[in-house]
């Protein structure tokens, strides 16, 4: 889960990282600039990047200004995403921006501090142009930062250890006890003797929202409306402009049977994945949620039972289709475990079932109305 | 590597999926000797005693090499490390959905300690027609010279499924996991099957994301890999994932997509396939081509 | 470093361990029990154990037995060893007495906790007899306490683990942070719906000492007035009772310099290791504090110089046997590391040094008056 | 394990031991190519160069697999998590005084790395003639066929320089440490020595306290050393040490007497020696006595 700017900013100020003075807008509500000092930035809340090119961080000297940044900006669409809320923080001089984060390394398994004496917006550029800007350390998660990681920080930026330990080890408390994937903060600028993040990002391990507390209290968000209505009913959802429903249990398959969907010339409406053992109830409500969605012509549910049963599945999908308002035609491809009982419910529900993934996949295109 | 000899721990032995999967392991001809579930020591699921502890299950079975988790995500981690401590050699965590920070942890200490965990959110795995250490519904597998290294549970029933009908079969099935952060990584697996007498040719399924296939590629390309090997990787269809802000692409991670998987195995010299259905194909074809 | 009950108790409080209310009575101070409960236990801290059989604790119902019981300890030896002070404490009803503790364990490089269902005195006893009362949990150093950790125990005890899991993480806590080699409580004992620690011992890893302020300020300790000297200069002393001074560089070669010379007939007077890269004023402070000592009729050093140089070990000598009131015979074993260097030092001086360390010691031996 | 060809590191060259013993390891042939003092980067130490960090060695010197550790107690933790953490393969940790908390972390977290540590508290390893990665005085030791282990520095060195004069030599003498706590054991270099094609015979000095000399006898008494063993133990004439509480004798760590080593050595099968000038003459015997 992705945080806004204002939220990751607000974490890593309570973990000692000094972040700009700022008030979070929000839309449609009072502007009150409070003690906040001239010159203001205005700041579009999207849980993307790219704000700055897209019009969504603007300059402001006096509140007029403030007030009409924010009627600008407010209604703007960025990657997608509406404004949810606008950040306005003093604005700072800045002498050197430097980029600073700790990232799950997947490929070492443990975390990775990155550093980059040019940081900003175009780091990812000068990490590819030039990579000595970059320096990584690795660090196991069996260990805690220690001085010589600061060290090596300290001399690869030319900042003082004194001026960067607080800032690594406040980065890596929110990155630990919050159960982040992702703590970034960029640009970190150098102002006089103090460092002071501009932006930040922080990703939180979807996993781990069962014990963050806070961050699962927050609320949902995602690309859409649609996704974050799909997120509220506990679904792993994704949203496409196809007309065939997907429904698969663990996402290879489903990617799997997206992939089949396509290469046969029909277009997949949705990545939805029910893996791991789901039970009756989360078919229904993964069926039902495809079948309210316009878009959607036919729905195909890709089955290879393990850890899921097919008895489950079969009484999650009779149960959506014996709801008022079923409309829309239902493929199902079911295999292995329990499958007997499964195409049994199936049968008493009147849905035919298939073994052959491309023979169920070609039978949903059809009923979509597609080519095959 | 665990077999088809090994004895076998269930952890979370009495809830739902332990229980149900137990029972099939069993039918399976798996030596389940003992599972645990705290506070239901005593008790015994389908004729397998139940400990309390594993101390307790160990001390009573001190063969046990393998143990295989059904624990929910808030307990997999004691219950991961209890197995661990208690020196038992492979790990196998069904349990889907288990924090990062868990499993990143528990793979470093559980070298400290000579152990080795496959998963979190991994199917397990099968050595058809002998034994299964996890939840292939074992309908899908018939025994044969194919090594089979996924990182989706489904997509590795449905791969072997393809197999067994096509008359072929499978030496050994090994679901790694779908999680970013896993255990035993794809390479590894490779490398296993590329020294196991009993196979012939590995195919490996990937998924979007991480550098896991590309990892195989290079060891293909350096001629570490000597065996033919057939890759499936899914998620053409798939829309691009989130990316880790700028880390992501510092980092090189990239968005690992379908494409530049399969291209970078295709030219390390894999068999690649742009569907499941075409895997005996290719499978019998660079079987010829290495006879 | 053995820390006395009553510094090991007011380091477990700290820590959340329940102990008696006491005071610390110094020897020839006022007593004031203040609102300590009758009846008490009369202490004697000495840093060995056999307390009890040797007399040091006594229980007292009333302040005059007190006082009492103090005149009788305060002249006690225990094991060779004069009373430091004593601890008054209030005295508890058992119902039931354990054995906790964490301890260094060599063999499987990790603390290991040790829980006793029989405490008290006689656990070595009832561990040897009936090994079954002892639960050993190893726990790596690179991870924490864990709730399946306090389970074993509470099963293995028959006591909730609600009652034990505070003191199991206080007994962590303290080995950890202070740097222990071993924390035990014994007897550890149930009173009603509470634990509490009659009894402790601490010892602290004297390699730890520098970064643990608290401990390393205390008064020294030791087998006696001789190796507290010592120990005040800086030496790895033990005294013994023999005529032939020792000093060596490395325990091993100490060691067998002693056994050498046992074995040829003489009798250690002590060991003396100097080892590890010891700078000349180690071995002046050396030479001079066997010197001083009556006992000692000669004085044998065996280097073999590696990270010790030969050129110190001689400047050390030299300068000590210059200082006046040099009396006993030095013989001189010196071989390794810059040894021409040293030969030439101590041939200035007047001082012979010899190649085999059977002839050093025969000549030693010889010197003081002994029988080769 | 490492040797003459190995690429070596020092940490705290400029000090006054590391640099002492870097001019004599490079005066006995060993590959000496860099050294780590913090904050004295660019500076050069017999012709080594120094850097800041192990980081900067090893990207300029990526072969080095040994690090010999010459860092002050306080900073001796950080220095070799430094020098595992890069990756190389042997922390030989010369120091004396490193607290056991300290170590026992670092020895185990070591095993996570697939890392060895030598020591703490030791006087490193030789190759008799070839290179020495540590601080032996190299007038002690002549090339030959014994294999040395020992807890001693300085009765290592006796002990090579009596077998020296006897005409005989040493394959490799490993000082293993006199801490409680040490990263290499007895009984592993004991096994390295039996595995070891240089190494005809193997000599263990020990000392009291602690299992390690029990543990070689148990794996002589298991058949698992065929070489032949001679022992000398240090001690006969040391007062009984502190006991550890309780716990000592629960943990059956004894007062490990030098009697009771010598005499589970003996009944093991190993020649034990009651003086270091005995070893040549019992070498000597057993070497006769397995031909």
């Amino acid at each position: 889960m992705r945080l806004f700017e204002h939220e990751a900013k607000s974490i890593l100020r309570e973990y000692g990282v000094p972040v700009p003075n700022g008030l979070t807008y929000s839309l449609g509500g009072e502007l009150n600039l409070g003690s906040l000092r001239s010159p203001f930035y205005v700041k579009a809340q999207v849980p993307v990047g790219g704000r700055g090119k897209a019009g969504g961080i603007l300059l402001a000297r006096t509140e007029d200004e403030v007030i009409a940044h924010i009627k600008r900006i407010s209604g703007l669409m960025i990657g997608g995403h509406p404004v949810s809320s606008i950040l306005i923080e003093e604005s700072h001089v800045i002498e050197k921006e430097f980029y600073l984060s700790i990232v799950v390394d997947r490929t070492l398994e443990c975390y990775t501090l990155i550093a980059g004496s040019e940081g900003g917006i175009d780091v990812e550029q000068s990490s590819r142009m030039s990579p000595e800007t970059i320096l990584k350390v690795p660090i196991s998660p069996l260990r805690e930062i220690r001085d010589f990681d600061i060290s090596a920080i300290s001399m690869h930026l030319g900042v003082a250890p004194a001026l960067l330990k607080p800032i690594v080890h406040a980065l890596w408390g929110a990155m630990v006890s919050m159960d982040a994937e992702l703590v970034e903060v960029n640009p970190l600028i150098l102002q006089g003797q103090r460092l002071v993040a501009l932006d930040s990002k922080i990703q939180i391990d979807d996993n781990a929202l069962f014990r963050q507390a806070a961050i699962s209290s927050l609320p949902p968000r995602g690309r859409s409306a649609e996704e974050a209505a799909a997120f509220s009913q506990g679904l792993n959802y994704v949203g496409l402009d196809g007309e065939i429903g997907i429904i698969g249990n663990g996402a290879g398959l489903t990617m799997a049977t997206m992939d089949l969907v396509k290469s046969n010339g029909g277009r997949p409406a949705n990545f939805l994945d029910l893996g791991g053992g789901a039970l009756s109830e989360s078919f229904k409500r993964g069926v039902l949620f495809l079948m309210a969605l316009d878009r959607v012509k036919a729905i195909l549910i890709n089955i290879f039972g393990g850890i899921t049963r097919c008895d489950e599945v079969a009484r999650g999908i009779a149960a959506a289709v014996a709801e008022k308002g079923y409309k829309k035609p239902v493929v199902v491809r079911l295999l292995g475990t329990n499958e007997p009982e499964g195409r049994a419910i199936l049968e008493a529900a009147g849905i035919g079932a298939f073994s052959e993934p491309a023979e169920a996949s070609s039978r949903a295109i059809a009923l979509a109305g597609g080519r095959t | 590597m665990i077999g088809e000899r090994s004895h076998v721990m269930i952890q979370g032995i009495t809830g739902r999926e332990g229980a149900f999967h137990t029972k099939q392991m069993l039918e399976y001809g798996t030596k389940v000797v003992a599972g645990v579930t705290p506070g239901r020591g005593g008790a015994s699921v389908e004729g397998v005693p139940v400990y309390n502890s594993v101390r307790d299950a160990v001390s009573k079975h001190p063969q046990i090499e393998c143990s295989v988790l059904f624990v929910p995500p808030a307990f997999a981690f004691d219950a991961a490390l209890e197995s661990i401590d208690a020196g038992i050699r492979w790990t196998i965590m069904i349990t889907e959905g288990v924090p990062i920070r868990d499993s990143m942890w528990l793979i470093n200490y559980a070298k400290s300690k000579g152990c080795k965990i496959l998963g979190p959110n991994c199917p397990g795995m099968i050595v058809p027609g002998k034994a299964k250490m996890g939840i292939m519904p074992s309908i899908a597998f018939s025994p044969g010279r194919v090594g089979l290294v996924s990182r989706s549970g489904t997509l590795t029933y449905e791969a072997a499924f393809t197999i067994k009908r096509s008359g072929m079969g499978i030496s050994r099935a090994i679901g790694i996991g779908g999680d970013p952060i896993i255990g035993s990584s794809m390479l590894e697996m490779v490398q296993f099957f590329e020294s196991d007498q009993a196979t012939d040719a590995i195919v490996i399924l990937g998924e979007i994301g991480g550098r896991m296939e590309e990892n195989v590629a290079a060891a293909i390309s350096a001629g570490q890999v000597r065996k033919p090997v057939v890759a499936y990787v899914a998620g053409f269809a798939a829309p691009q994932g989130k990316r880790m802000g700028h880390a992501g692409a510092i980092m090189d991670e990239g968005q690992g997509t379908a494409k530049e998987k399969l291209e970078s195995l295709r030219s390390a010299g894999a068999n690649v396939a742009e569907r499941t259905d075409d895997l005996p194909r290719l499978i019998g074809s660079s079987l010829n081509k290495k006879r």
